[in-house]
């Protein structure tokens, strides 16, 4: 919000005029990419069927009692119910894996974290990486460490997860308030001192603010993870798609948003109990 | 004793905040910093621990230059310099005596101060601290929940639980109201008095100037333009500080 | 501040913490839980590492000559990806602005706007990718769909907080000085937000363009359906080519995204 | 490399050439690996009925039979279990011709040991039979209006496949075209489409001229069930191998046969069959013959794929 | 002309804010209110432009209860009301030039201020305004390289460039040096008298109380505790407004 109403210097209203036009031209470029082609001859028919499918849920399938087991939860059944729990046990241990480790991450590619430019940006190179390897990769990887079930799912995500969460650490920790670090330097505090006294205390509450906004994003991934065998409502949620089962899909995003839902229930709560 | 030799500071964007400042400050002044807003009062108080780095000369502590050290050896005189800042600086979150121990962590190996493991005498020394400035019974409470002037005093004990040999302070008054200035004007000179602590204060109270201060230097666009006792310090000296003649009823509270 | 008496009894002895204890030991069981849920083991991960490292060797040296194929889909899934975040982020800025409470007085506009918020961004893309997919036919329209309502998801979320969390002193300056609700806005909130914004929307951007991997499975076009042939042909060598291919494409972004950062804030 | 490379699997510790030839009734193959516990993965078949992705009656069905605990996971992709099976992280896989081939020769990660059996599919109306085969066909559709009357006809025009993994979505009706002197790469533009049903939606919507899919996706679409009507096929594909089971190569042959065996009786018991059918619709089991899959070796041959 | 009509404010934790104020305040008049820390300065002050919604009776101003206004016209009144607020409220990120200026936006349609094509004019005016406190030259600077007093001058050139009729300042000079201190008060005691704005300030110091007031009101605990002339506002009164005896020595520069 830099751009004065009155004469600014000529040199950066040239450059505004090339950033402005470059972006024009990469507008151009993606839509002539993606000519959009109209709605399609069947999709009347498909849409009204995938309408009635979700608003029709399948709620035979919410829950399918296999044996007498009381504690069927704690099962392996393979309805919804238990897909969504593992699920969410598959994102809960992913996001707890990444947060944790995320962090020393997050503060070697910091830039006011250190001096050094290298470092820094060694450490934005590291989390783009982390980032970039597909979470698919990552989980056929895992696969082959851990074998298929949920717990190649967990190992994936925590992964993979890194690369995000400890880019949105860093940027926390780049717009911090300087000011108690800078008592703490005033202190003689060493830099792991000022670190842990003043920086720490102050972005606790964004990085549990962004470790909960990641949950839920695991939690959609997680849906995804499901695909090659990694457990959770994602296989089924598949299936459904490929079956063209529009009311099986429809219990299952039901499930899913109710399983988001209660999940930012809690998360709220527990962000009030703990910032 | 703090030496300014030749020390200039020009900031990035080329704004020159000191320029070709010398100076000599002896132990136990009580030395106190007025100029116009924007003058260079505070540029030149975060240049001593080195908060600001200058641009050209050093400032020597004690015979050690602070320009020139760093790492180990320059914590361990920034442990030496306690400072209270303008804006107070306090870890909102934290509780005040958390805020106030973290001026110990100098005095410890980090692994120590991290686990929380302060000895009971830094514990006694940070409360000691919140009385001397009458917020004790604050210690548990989170910085955030407590009023301007008592977040002023929380920055003042911990700069106070620093046992440091020198006290820089940043306009400490500022935004508190006349009672609690004299309270904490009167805090620092007692510290001052009776541990002989060096302390430098930026203030735009010409009169608190004068009744606090041993010593008063006048900064004008980052240039040393007066230096002496508070004898000396004259209307006529303040005129050429601010840079024009300063009516007797301008002075703050000098009428009546 | 305003009654310091009562308090101050409380506040001299250490607080009471017992509700912030069951907290932490409430979240340590959920992950012991999950852990148990997951057959998680450490042993297990430690023992199988190097059947990991089998596969990433298979990934040296990327297959080169492979750039010349996966080119063209990688720049369709970069135009998905503009498009997709561009009217994601449009959708995104009334919503944000509807949702924050400290912008929105009005519970008409604030509660459904939130619903809508939080609906869309609890729908995985993946689902979304496969309906616009029996909607729209194969291709790219049903993956820019998808992306547009995955951004909108994001950066409504992600604008709406910091929206949420801006210096309140500015726009009351602008109410003071008696300005409309648009100039309220544009002065006293857009100026605090457009850093935040502009991050986001380009780390939005960034997402999608890996999102788009994900995208091509359920055949919403992009670099994704190439990926997925690579890997069911165990061509480790020009996964890793494609991978590398974003890995440049997420660089640009990420560098571009720092400096209009560095600008802006 | 040719279409027989049959050396003994890297990771066997019997030196012996593994049972591809000598197939599962042969006594004299195998490794040593005997399994405390059975671990099965499996891609659900997209013929099947109703596709679900339910793993534990499988795991009943095997665990009765074989006296071990059996833990069955699903997947989407044949790549995670080729590669689950090569680092031993899975026992048994359910893979299809393509699939096995290449994690057979190329991978060293599975040893054929039986086929899945289903009933045929009548070419006129896309409806079941009641024979019981262990092939399947594919076939290229146009809709039915479509001035496309022979193979010739597509050339220059737009065409849906399959992944080029996929046996029924590509490499046979690749091969089908090639018979008949139109270049699958070259002649045609092709799309890539995930999922059959997607094929036979984008003829419907217009999107292509012609789509390979397997027979007969058409029926199983219930959210388009004018689907038969509106399309014509222009020509099938040879038959194409059904599903394999495949084991680990290091499994001893005791185990190997006790697992055909359980799998074989699961097939003749009406009760577990319907479950089969169910859920993978395999009607039945029988041994595999590693040749039976050179026509699929030769295929891949012929479109340029295998090395 | 403003009057408060039976004025009650309870913040929402039940904290009161004000107690049932019944003053009329009239046009031209310069006002100070002083009080202690939290004794509802601030609250009274924003409840005039209702930036506080008071929670009974109303608020008249020159005849239009503006607890009643609202949209348009509710717009129309402040606009008519300058602020100078304690914190500054600068958009940190913004040019000076951009702040000051967005005190015009209510004269003109959204449509161009948000283009932001303000009229020459007005940018005289905001130049003109940012002359008066004398930092014309930190125009094109982005609002935080100022320093704290130079900040709180951008605010108040805000107020100054919007042209109002009334003028309220929440602490206008409390980070300010005694001379730009005296510029502001003058500045505020011109426009007071050669524009007749009625210009209500809050204020922590006596003496410059005593000296720019026409009329000084004392708050305490919500409630008007005094209420006269400068004339009449003895130290006695202001023993009781601050609720003991203020020794001498303790008034700001009392001694000397
Ligand atoms: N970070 C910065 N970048 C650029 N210029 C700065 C920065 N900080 C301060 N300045 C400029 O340096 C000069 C001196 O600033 P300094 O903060 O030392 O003034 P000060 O005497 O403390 O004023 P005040 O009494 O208003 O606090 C001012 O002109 C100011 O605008
Ligand atoms: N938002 C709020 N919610 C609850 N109580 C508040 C709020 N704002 C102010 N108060 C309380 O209302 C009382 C009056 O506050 P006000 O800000 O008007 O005081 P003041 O006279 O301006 O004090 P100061 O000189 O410190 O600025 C105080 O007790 C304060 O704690
Ligand atoms: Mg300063
Ligand atoms: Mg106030």
């Amino acid at each position: 919000m830099r751009n004065e109403p009155l004469k600014s210097p000529p040199r950066f209203r040239i450059r505004f005029w090339l950033v402005a036009v470059f972006i024009v031209l990469v507008y151009v470029w993606s839509f002539n990419g993606v000519p959009f082609t109209g709605i399609k001859e069947t999709a009347g028919q498909v849409s009204k069927a995938i309408m009635k499918g979700l608003f029709h849920p399948d709620w035979s399938y919410v829950y399918i009692p296999e044996d007498m087991s009381f504690f069927q939860w704690l099962s392996d059944g393979e309805d919804l119910l238990n897909g969504l729990i593992v699920t969410l046990a598959i994102s809960i241990l992913g996001t707890v894996i990444s947060a944790i480790i995320c962090v020393p991450f997050a503060f070697w590619a910091a830039n006011n974290m250190s001096k050094v430019k290298a470092v820094t940006a060694s450490g934005k190179f590291a989390l783009s990486f982390i980032r970039t390897f597909p979470e698919l990769v990552m989980a056929i990887l895992f696969i082959k460490a851990v074998g298929p079930g949920p717990y190649a799912g967990v190992l994936a995500l925590g992964l993979h997860s890194i690369g995000m969460l400890g880019k949105l650490y860093s940027e926390a920790i780049e717009n911090l308030d300087q000011g108690p670090s800078e008592a703490l330097t005033a202190c003689g505090a060493n830099r792991f001192q000022v670190l842990w006294h003043a920086v720490i205390p102050q972005v606790l509450p964004e990085f549990f603010s962004f470790t909960l906004y990641r949950f839920e994003i695991n939690v959609r991934s997680a849906s995804i993870l499901g695909m090659i065998g990694a457990g959770g409502i994602g296989t089924p949620l598949v299936f459904a798609l490929e079956a063209r089962a529009w009311n099986r899909v429809g219990v299952i995003l039901l499930g899913i948003i109710v399983l988001v839902t209660i999940i930012d229930l809690i998360s709220s709560y527990i962000r009030k109990r703990l910032v | 004793m703090i030496e300014f030799q030749n020390v200039s500071k020009v900031y990035p964007n080329g704004t020159v905040g000191l320029k070709n400042l010398n100076l000599t400050i002896h132990k136990g002044e009580f030395i106190v910093i007025v100029g116009l807003s924007g003058a260079g009062k505070s540029t030149m108080l975060r240049s001593i621990n080195r908060l600001h780095e200058i641009t050209d000369g050093q400032i020597v502590i004690d015979g050690k230059s602070i320009t020139a050290a760093s790492g180990g050896e320059l914590r361990r005189m920034r442990r030496d310099i306690g400072m209270i800042f303008q804006s107070f600086n306090l870890v909102k979150r934290s509780s005040v005596l958390r805020n106030v121990l973290s001026g110990r962590v100098g005095y410890h190996p980090t692994w120590r101060t991290v686990l929380g493991m302060f000895p009971k005498h830094d514990v006694d020394l940070a409360l000691k601290a919140l009385e001397r400035v009458n917020i004790r019974e604050k210690a548990y409470s989170r910085a955030d929940e407590l009023s301007g002037g008592q977040q002023q005093r929380v920055s003042i004990a911990r700069a106070l639980a620093q046992e440091a040999k020198i006290i820089l302070a940043d306009e400490p008054v500022a935004s508190l109201d006349p009672l609690t200035t004299r309270q904490v004007m009167d805090d620092l000179q007692r510290i001052n008095q009776e541990l002989g602590i060096t302390t430098i204060v930026n203030l735009h109270f010409i009169d608190l100037a004068r009744e606090y201060a041993t010593r008063i230097i006048g900064l004008r666009a980052g240039q040393v333009v007066f230096d002496g006792p508070v004898a000396e310090a004259t209307d006529d000296k303040f005129s050429e500080i601010y840079g024009r003649a300063i009516k007797k009823d301008e002075l703050l509270g000098g009428t009546e | 501040m305003s009654n310091p008496g009562t308090k101050a009894a409380a506040a001299m002895k250490k607080p009471d913490r017992t509700k912030t204890y069951i907290t932490y030991i409430f979240i340590i069981l959920l992950v012991w839980a999950s852990a148990a849920k997951t057959d998680a083991s450490l042993i297990k991960l430690i023992t199988g590492t190097p059947e990991m490292g089998k596969l990433l060797v298979e990934m040296v040296p990327p297959d080169w000559g492979y750039l010349d194929v996966v080119w063209k889909p990688m720049m369709e899934t970069v135009q998905m990806a503009v498009i997709g975040t561009t009217f994601g982020a449009l959708l995104a800025i009334p919503i944000a602005l509807f949702a924050a409470g400290n912008v929105t007085k009005s519970r008409f506009l604030l509660y459904p706007a939130r619903f809508i918020l939080n609906l869309v961004r609890t729908i995985p893309d993946l689902l979304f990718a496969a309906v616009f997919v029996a909607i729209f036919g194969i291709g790219p329209v049903a993956g820019v769909l998808a992306l547009v309502f995955f951004s909108f998801g994001l950066i409504s979320k992600l604008l709406y907080e910091s929206i949420e969390a801006v210096d309140p002193g500015p726009m009351e300056a602008m109410t003071a000085v008696g300005a409309s609700k648009l100039q309220w806005i544009h002065f006293g909130v857009v100026p605090q937000v457009l850093a935040q914004f502009t991050a986001y929307t380009l780390y939005t951007f960034e997402v999608n363009v890996r999102a788009a991997a994900v995208l091509g499975l359920v055949g919403a076009g992009g670099i994704g359906l190439y990926l997925d042939r690579v890997l069911n042909q165990l061509r480790y060598d020009r996964a890793s080519m494609i991978i590398l291919l974003t890995l440049v494409v997420v660089l640009i972004i990420d560098y571009a995204s720092t400096k209009i950062r560095e600008k802006l804030l | 490399a040719g279409c027989a490379k049959k050396e003994a699997p890297q990771q066997s510790a019997a030196p012996a050439p593994a049972g591809n030839k000598q197939e599962a009734a042969a006594p004299k193959t195998g490794g040593t690996f005997e399994p405390k516990e059975l671990r099965v993965q499996f891609v659900p078949s997209q013929q099947a009925e109703t596709l679900e992705a339910k793993a534990k009656p499988l795991e009943k069905l095997l665990s009765d039979k074989l006296g071990i605990p059996v833990k069955v996971s699903v997947s989407t992709n044949y790549n995670t279990v080729i590669e689950a099976m090569a680092s031993k992280q899975v026992d048994i896989g359910f893979l299809p011709p393509t699939n096995y081939v290449v994690a057979h020769d190329d991978k060293k990660a599975a040893d054929l040991l039986l086929q899945a059996q289903r009933f045929g599919v009548d070419d006129k109306t896309g409806q079941p039979t009641t024979e019981l085969v262990d092939y399947y066909k594919s076939m290229i559709i146009v809709k039915a209006d479509s001035p496309i009357k022979e193979l010739k006809d597509l050339k220059g025009k737009k065409m849906a496949w399959q992944d080029v993994t996929s046996s029924a979505g590509y490499v046979y009706p690749a091969i089908l075209m090639k018979k008949n002197g139109i270049d699958p790469d070259k002649d045609v533009t092709g799309i890539t489409v995930k999922g059959h049903d997607k094929g036979v939606l984008a003829v419907l919507n217009g999107d292509v001229d012609a789509a390979a899919v397997f027979q007969d996706i058409r029926t199983q679409m219930k959210d388009v069930p004018d689907a038969v009507q509106k399309t014509r096929v222009l020509s099938f594909t040879d038959k194409i191998p059904n599903d394999t089971i495949s084991v680990r190569p290091d499994m001893s042959q005791a185990w190997r046969d006790k697992i055909s065996q359980a799998f074989i009786d699961l097939g003749k018991n009406d009760d577990s069959r319907k479950i089969l059918v169910d859920i993978y619709s395999h009607q039945g089991y029988v041994k595999g013959d590693d040749k039976n899959f050179d026509i699929v070796r030769q295929a891949a041959k012929d479109i340029g794929q295998k090395k």
